[in-house]
């Protein structure tokens, strides 16, 4: 019985790391760009939440923001600066991507100081759904409930249409790209600015469940390459199989074998990519 | 005569310190094939890119359709309609073959899919592959397919047989001329002579990154010495 | 006047633990600026950045050595404390810390590591042990505890009591340090359907764990009793809604009702226009405690400084306190604190009241300090 | 004078020069350290094009194996730096072995899982490791008649450890084995292709680096006097490789520099202001941005404009082709 | 001469790509020091014929036999020291380092346990180096000879490629398309340069230029869809009129001399 609460716990886990890893997956996979300032994204979508709800404005329109604001400052980041890099080698991906990572966290804790805080889920989300034995927070239903139609929307937009092939092309060569006549740069800042802006809304979405505080970004950055790496990098469905398969084996063993649960995700991961090449899904 | 369609001037370029392009000066006119010529690393390739914007000029002018193209962005060249197959094909390994198709298609084309798949069978046959593993000659067959799709004014093709099977040079050659036929000029980089004596209505040779000779395909035809001088063909 | 007398102040100023970093320093700063002068010689103090790194902490104690710098007061995390302890003994200074790890004044202690906060035996003494008896009803008690040497010290003072009260523990969650999803350790812990749920972590790990439980209704179906909480500044970032009906351990709280500490308040109300937290009253306090001994001791020397400090007694924050010779432990009071409805705040910081408090050590023997 | 022996003198200067500038010899003896680390995973960098996030681990089992021999049996230091330095290069083997199987960034994210599986290791075996506490009261013993025990004594001892490792690592650079590392990180394929075991060469490097990287591990240790767990944990492997990239991955000297400047820095910052990473950050950026190089390339880069001031800047224009071109 | 003992032979050989069949039942036979030419459309099988016996893709089925001794299970690398080298249709050199470094790589690879050894400097006069030095005399790269390999144009490349192959002294060489995207002057010398190695040396090797694969072959087969075709002396094959049809077409390239 426990198992089934567990596996429930593990899927509404799993679909947060979902959302949180693919767009490090896009990024990831069709950039070739090894992205360390993603969880930085995370972290800013959960502050200005925070943020925003603190001045009372409605958590709703807080949540719709947050996003928004995180994928245009990445678009940013990405037109004044990540784009003079992606023809480096990883290296200066992390070079920069970790530099940035460090200055959003602490101008963070600069602008909200370094204790963090806490969000409070909106008042019809407050409560718990019970059935029986079965009790669950009802903000965690919809974050499930949520990243399920995204995932769905995205899932289009990633495999169904022509934007999804140009960028996956641009990952190879831009200058062949460019040849056949399409901005590939204006291509890239959308696509950065997309994966941004979905760690942004899953740190929009963790902040009532898991608080703020400046170090969660880091955080959620270790989860998001677990996740990437056993689905498979640039993979859409590797992620979603991926993330709740994190979720889920956390959530079991945190019956099973409470101790071992980190070691286990490592090994697991170790195991995946020693066994497939290419995590589950991956394609190069 | 009509006017010329691409004109390029006095073009410099380098690669870092190196200066490869010292003062090309060439044109397209409508309608007509005209083959660049010359030894490896006379600079043929070089030229291509600096008109398609992949190789900034640091000197001259680019002028297409009658519009200044010199340092423009590769993309906005490309949408003016010069299309450039690269001597390494450009084919998108992690894209299917169809897909490779499908990005390049723009509107106003005169190919349409179906008609690349009607020229190359064999891209029909694999159209779900990946384009990372297709064989040369079929890599080189996307490559052409695709930039037909793009709707160009003008194709620039960067050795476009080469690895080909001799029918399929036949194959490409005539593909050629039907493009010729509808009108599209095409400026041919070519090592193969008699690919170029089949195509051509003019040739420019290149040496050390300026043109050297330039001549009609009749002019050149007869001209031994200078097959001989610049390209080392020997009259057998 | 001779040559100006400089604490050093080893606080993690940067990464995780910054806020109690900053805290800290400022009580240092305070009570430095406040006292100015000892023994002739004008006093300041060296904010030293550990970046909450044992292995920096070292080092940068070892350069302050190397200037002349005897006396410190610092070290909020167990592992930089106690590394940072051994290197001050071995410099013959003298060290002060607030941090919670039993060793320092246990296994580990040195004749040169001074430790204000109460250890694990004496938190859980003073927080499980009264809401036991004030709750009769709770027989079956949960707890969650981070996996690691201080955790396993609360728990297993907890499992202690528990035995000796004839509580059923019904069981326990271990975790590790840098977990902070707990939601499948609530769901364990709502399974065995406890009375009382016994959070045993620390710092945001327990805030993780408290607000999840909260968002899981635990609240409503038992008693949630926070044993090592770190006070007013974790208690902003919880706030009342969560706060409210939760029991609280705490090693200090600003409405403390003593002379001291209702004299520490004026005075930063009055200058920082806030209250003092933990991190702040405690380093005012044990950076006083050196200074003190320093002035008794008329020298800088650590060995002396140590030796005026052993068996101390003084008016301390939480009332009369003194410094245990034999292992170097301050014998102070532990609190137990209950949070309070958003209503019945009287002012933006009054999140809880103080149900209980006392004083319970382990002997130096029991905690197996034998010092050299 | 060629350039490796310029590289040395340069390293050897670095060496003499820091006493004179540096307040305390602790400091400075952890640049030297460091200098090793970098020196050490830009052999796997800038030599192999293996991007390893593991060199933690090495340094932290070196740490912890030195630690435990001091503490736990009456080995001399030099036996307990061999073993550190043998931990180093047997783990190094084996992280190397299976990491190798994958390429690219999957290679890095392996790397990446192992130092997580080793932190998660170390911190649950508390009982050998002394968990998230540290192997405490680690000695530092006087090698034959010297004591170490002082901060400059203890320097010393570490340049002429560093100086012999670091014309070590530039033989091993400069032997067939290290210009064979070279192609690899060129073409891999094309390197199988000409015959060479690929596989065998990268967990070489990987052995090499993994031994030196303990041997820093285990000189940190006694430096401190503790083996902290955070010496093992992924932000260590983090920051070596920052000090490596900073520095510039073309050549071994490169690294000292990288490392210097890296520890010097944080160091300087973190004194000035609570908030440094800020700059650190920022700093991180502009050096992706602006000296792709490294601070090697800097230096090189003002010598030439040195060098360009006086004599007359004119290049001579470089003809791309000559002539004859038959086989 | 028929009675010789192959230096290679590849028995039933079949590879796969997925469940994509590029080669099936391909049995061949070179006899040593002939010049063997492989010929067939776009997408035959003709490089992955090559990636099967230089190793580079494992068999699905079949064996491959070198002087009789089963290699069938030998990795790629360890084929070198064996005698077998080869060049890439898609040139594939290490970018960044010199000509001179190509190539005394390539011919270092046939010893390649002594380059392990970390302690072991490039010996000056060393054989590799002469190796090196040798092969960029025969290809006319020495004016070249520092510059990185990555800066040399598309002709460069490809004569260097070749070079790579040269370099290893193999018994038997295998060139994957040698003259393509070569200047005209330099494809009669690479004619030469092929009949010149199949003196000593044994020649395998992809064109579609058929003025050199019918004047320099001792045998020549043809591949179709991932099987041979025909294979015979260049006469028995240029009028096969299925290979004419298959493949050869008017033939405007490369004059038959
Ligand atoms: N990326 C580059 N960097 C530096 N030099 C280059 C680069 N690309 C080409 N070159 C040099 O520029 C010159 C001209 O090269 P280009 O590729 O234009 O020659 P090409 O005429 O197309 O030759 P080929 O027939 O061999 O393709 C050559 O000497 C070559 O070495
Ligand atoms: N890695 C691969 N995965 C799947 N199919 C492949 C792969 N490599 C090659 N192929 C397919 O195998 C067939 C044979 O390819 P191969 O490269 O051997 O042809 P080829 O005879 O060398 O042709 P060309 O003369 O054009 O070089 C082609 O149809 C190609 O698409
Ligand atoms: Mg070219
Ligand atoms: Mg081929």
């Amino acid at each position: 019985m426990i198992y089934l609460f567990q596996l429930v716990n593990g899927i509404g886990l799993g679909m947060l790391y979902f959302l949180l890893a693919v767009g490090l997956s896009i990024i990831f996979g069709l950039l070739h760009f090894v992205n360390f300032a993603h969880g930085a994204f995370y972290l800013l979508g959960a502050y200005l939440v925070y943020d925003m709800t603190e001045r009372g404005v409605n958590f709703w329109a807080g949540l719709l923001l947050a996003p928004v604001v995180v994928a245009g400052l990445a678009a940013l980041t990405e037109a004044v600066l990540l784009r003079r890099i992606y023809h480096l080698p990883h290296t200066f991906h992390i070079l920069v991507t970790v530099g940035l990572a460090l200055m959003v966290q602490e101008l963070v804790i600069i602008l909200w100081g370094p204790v963090g805080g806490n969000v409070s889920p909106p008042d019809v989300l407050g409560g718990v759904f019970m059935l029986g034995d079965f009790i669950y927070p009802q903000y965690r239903l919809f974050v499930i409930g949520l990243t399920l139609v995204l995932a769905i929307g995205l899932w289009w937009l990633l495999e169904g249409t022509r934007l999804g092939a140009v960028v996956r092309a641009g990952s190879e060569s831009t200058d062949m790209v460019s040849l056949l006549g399409i901005d590939i740069v204006r291509v890239n800042t959308a696509v950065f600015a997309l994966g941004a802006g979905l760690a942004g809304l899953a740190g929009a979405l963790a902040a009532p469940i898991r608080g703020v505080e400046p170090f969660m970004g880091v955080e959620a950055l270790g989860i998001a390459f677990v996740v990437v790496v056993i689905g498979g990098m640039g993979s859409y469905t590797g992620a979603l199989i991926a993330g709740l398969l994190v979720g889920i084996v956390q959530s079991v063993m945190a019956t099973l074998w409470p101790e071992g649960a980190r070691l286990m995700i490592y090994l697991g991961m170790g195991l995946v990519i020693l066994t497939m090449p290419r995590g589950l899904l991956g394609r190069a | 005569m009509t006017a010329a369609l691409l004109e390029i001037e006095n073009v410099h370029g380098y690669y870092g310190k190196s200066h490869i392009l010292q003062g090309v000066t060439l044109e397209v006119r409508a309608g007509e094939v005209v083959t660049l010529l010359g030894r490896n690393g006379a600079g043929k390739t070089s030229t291509l890119k600096s008109i398609s914007g992949l190789l900034s000029p640091s000197a001259g002018r680019v002028r297409f359709a009658g519009t200044d193209v010199t340092g423009w962005r590769p993309h906005r060249i490309a949408q003016r309609g010069l299309a450039l197959v690269p001597e390494h094909r450009g084919i998108f390994g992690l894209l299917s073959v169809e897909e490779n198709l499908r990005i390049a298609e723009r509107k106003g084309s005169p190919w349409s899919l179906k008609d690349v798949y009607r020229i190359f069978p064999r891209l029909e046959e694999r159209r779900r592959n990946g384009g990372g593993q297709l064989s040369g000659g079929e890599q080189q067959m996307l490559a052409i397919a695709r930039a037909l799709l793009n709707a160009p004014k003008l194709l620039m093709l960067d050795e476009p047989v080469e690895g080909l099977a001799p029918v399929i040079v036949d194959e490409i050659v005539d593909q050629i001329r039907k493009i010729r036929a509808t009108g599209i000029p095409i400026l041919l980089v070519e090592q193969n002579l008699a690919v170029c004596t089949e195509l051509a209505d003019r040739h420019y040779i290149l040496e050390l990154g300026r043109v050297v000779y330039h001549g009609t395909h009749d002019e050149f035809a007869a001209d031994e010495a200078t097959k001989d001088r610049y390209l080392g063909v020997k009259a057998h | 006047a001779g040559e100006a007398i400089t604490i050093g102040a080893p606080l993690p100023m940067s990464g995780p633990f910054a806020a109690n970093g900053k805290f800290g320093s400022m009580g240092t700063a305070m009570i430095v600026e406040e006292v100015g002068k000892i023994l002739d010689r004008k006093l300041g103090y060296l904010e030293i950045d550990t970046e909450g790194k044992p292995a920096t902490a070292v080092r940068k104690v070892q350069e302050a050595m190397e200037r002349g710098v005897t006396m410190f007061s610092g070290g909020i995390l167990s592992s930089e404390a106690l590394a940072m302890g051994k290197e001050v003994a071995k410099g013959n200074g003298v060290f002060i810390t607030t941090a919670g790890a039993d060793e320092i004044t246990g296994s580990e202690c040195n004749r040169a590591t001074f430790r204000w906060s109460v250890p694990t035996f004496g938190a859980i003494e003073q927080t499980v042990r009264p809401l036991i008896e004030q709750l009769p009803n709770a027989k079956r008690w949960y707890t969650i505890t981070p996996q690691y040497v201080f955790g396993d010290g609360l728990l297993n003072a907890a499992k202690a009591i528990f035995k000796e009260k004839g509580i059923e523990h019904v069981g326990n969650s271990y975790h590790s340090l840098t977990e902070k999803e707990f939601s499948g350790y609530l769901t364990n812990a709502m399974a065995a359907k406890p009375d009382a749920l016994l959070i045993l972590n620390f710092g945001s790990q327990s805030s993780d764990t408290l607000r999840q439980a909260v968002s899981f209704g635990m609240k409503q179906r038992m008693t949630i009793l926070l044993a090592w909480a770190s006070g007013l500044e974790q208690f902003e970032t919880l706030g009342p809604d969560l706060m409210e009906g939760v029991y609280f351990g705490a090693q200090y709280w600003h409405g403390i009702d003593s002379p001291f500490n209702r004299e520490l308040v004026a005075k930063v109300q009055a200058k920082h226009k806030m209250n003092p937290n933990y991190a702040f009253a405690s380093a005012y306090l044990t950076t006083k405690l050196l200074i003190d001994a320093a002035a008794k001791a008329g020298s800088t020397d650590g060995p002396a400084v140590v030796k005026a400090m052993e068996g101390m007694k003084y008016a301390g924050l939480t009332g009369e306190e003194e410094i245990r010779a034999a292992d170097h432990q301050v014998i102070k009071n532990y609190y137990l604190l209950k949070g309070k409805a958003k209503s019945a705040m009287k002012d933006k910081d009054d999140y809880a009241d103080i149900i209980s408090f006392g004083k319970s050590f382990q002997s130096p023997e029991e905690a197996l300090c034998k010092m050299a | 004078m060629n350039r490796a022996s310029l590289h040395f003198v340069l390293a050897a200067l670095v060496a003499i020069a820091l006493p004179l500038f540096m307040r305390s010899g602790t400091l400075a003896s952890e640049v030297l350290i460091f200098a090793m680390a970098a020196a050490a995973c830009n052999l796997l960098l800038g030599y192999t094009g293996l991007l390893s996030f593991g060199q933690g681990i090495f340094f932290g089992l070196g740490s912890y194996a030195a630690g435990l021999t001091l503490l736990h049996t009456s080995l001399p230091l030099g036996a307990a730096l061999a073993l550190a330095t043998i931990a180093g290069a047997v783990a190094a083997t084996g992280v190397g072995w299976l990491s190798i199987r994958r390429q690219g960034v999957y290679f890095v994210m392996l790397t990446l899982a192992f130092s997580q599986f080793f932190y998660f290791l170390a911190y649950t075996f508390k009982d050998v490791t002394g968990g998230d506490n540290g192997l405490l009261n680690i000695p530092r013993p006087a090698i034959g008649p010297f004591a170490l025990g002082e901060s400059w004594a203890y320097y010393a001892f570490v340049a002429v450890l560093f100086l012999l490792v670091f014309a070590a690592l530039q033989r091993v650079a400069s032997s067939t084995f290290g210009r064979t590392l070279l192609a690899i990180r060129d073409n891999e394929e094309r390197a199988r292709a000409i015959g060479f075991p690929v596989r065998l060469f990268k967990i070489t490097a990987f052995a090499v680096s993994g031994a030196v990287t303990g041997l820093a591990g285990a000189l940190h240790a006694l430096l401190i006097g503790v083996a902290p767990l955070s010496s093992i944990e992924y932000h260590m492997s983090e920051s070596i490789l920052i000090m490596t990239i900073i520095g510039g991955s073309g050549n071994l000297f490169a690294s000292v520099l990288g490392a210097g400047f890296y520890v010097i820095v944080s160091d300087l910052l973190s004194s000035i202001w609570p908030r440094w990473l800020l700059l650190l950050g920022g700093l991180l950026v502009v050096v992706a941005l602006f000296m792709q190089k490294g601070l090697w390339g800097l230096l090189e880069r003002l010598v030439e404009a040195l060098q360009n001031g006086r004599k007359s800047p004119v290049e001579a224009p470089v003809r791309p082709e000559s002539e004859g071109r038959s086989i | 001469m028929s009675t010789q003992v192959p230096i290679l032979a590849a028995d039933n050989l079949g590879v796969r790509y997925g469940s994509f069949v590029a080669l099936s039942d391909v049995t061949l036979s070179i006899r040593p020091n002939t010049i063997h030419s492989v010929i067939g459309p776009n997408g035959a099988g003709k490089t992955t014929l090559f990636h099967a016996l230089t190793g580079r893709v494992r068999a699905s089925s079949g064996r491959i036999s070198l002087n009789g001794r089963d290699i069938t299970h030998v990795s790629d690398d360890k084929r070198v020291p064996l005698g077998i080298a080869r060049s890439f249709q898609v040139t594939s050199l290490f970018q960044n380092l010199s000509v001179r470094e190509n190539l005394r790589l390539a011919a270092q690879g046939r010893t390649p346990l002594q380059a392990l050894a970390p302690w072991r400097g490039v010996d000056p006069r060393g054989g590799a180096l002469a190796v090196a030095d040798e092969v960029m005399e025969r290809l006319e790269l020495a004016h070249v000879s520092e510059r990185a390999a990555g800066e040399l144009s598309h002709g460069q490349q490809r004569r260097l490629e070749v070079g790579m192959a040269v370099a290893a002294k193999p018994r038997l060489i295998l060139l994957d398309e040698p003259t393509s995207g070569m200047g005209i002057d330099d494809v009669e010398a690479m004619k030469a340069l092929i009949r010149d190695l199949g003196r000593d040396h044994t020649v395998l090797f992809i064109e579609h230029n058929m003025g050199i694969v019918m004047n320099i072959s001792d045998t020549v087969t043809v591949m179709r869809a991932g099987r041979v075709l025909v294979e015979g002396p260049p006469a028995l094959v240029r009028d096969d009129p299925e290979v004419r049809r298959a493949y050869l077409g008017n033939m405007i390239t490369g004059d038959i001399a």
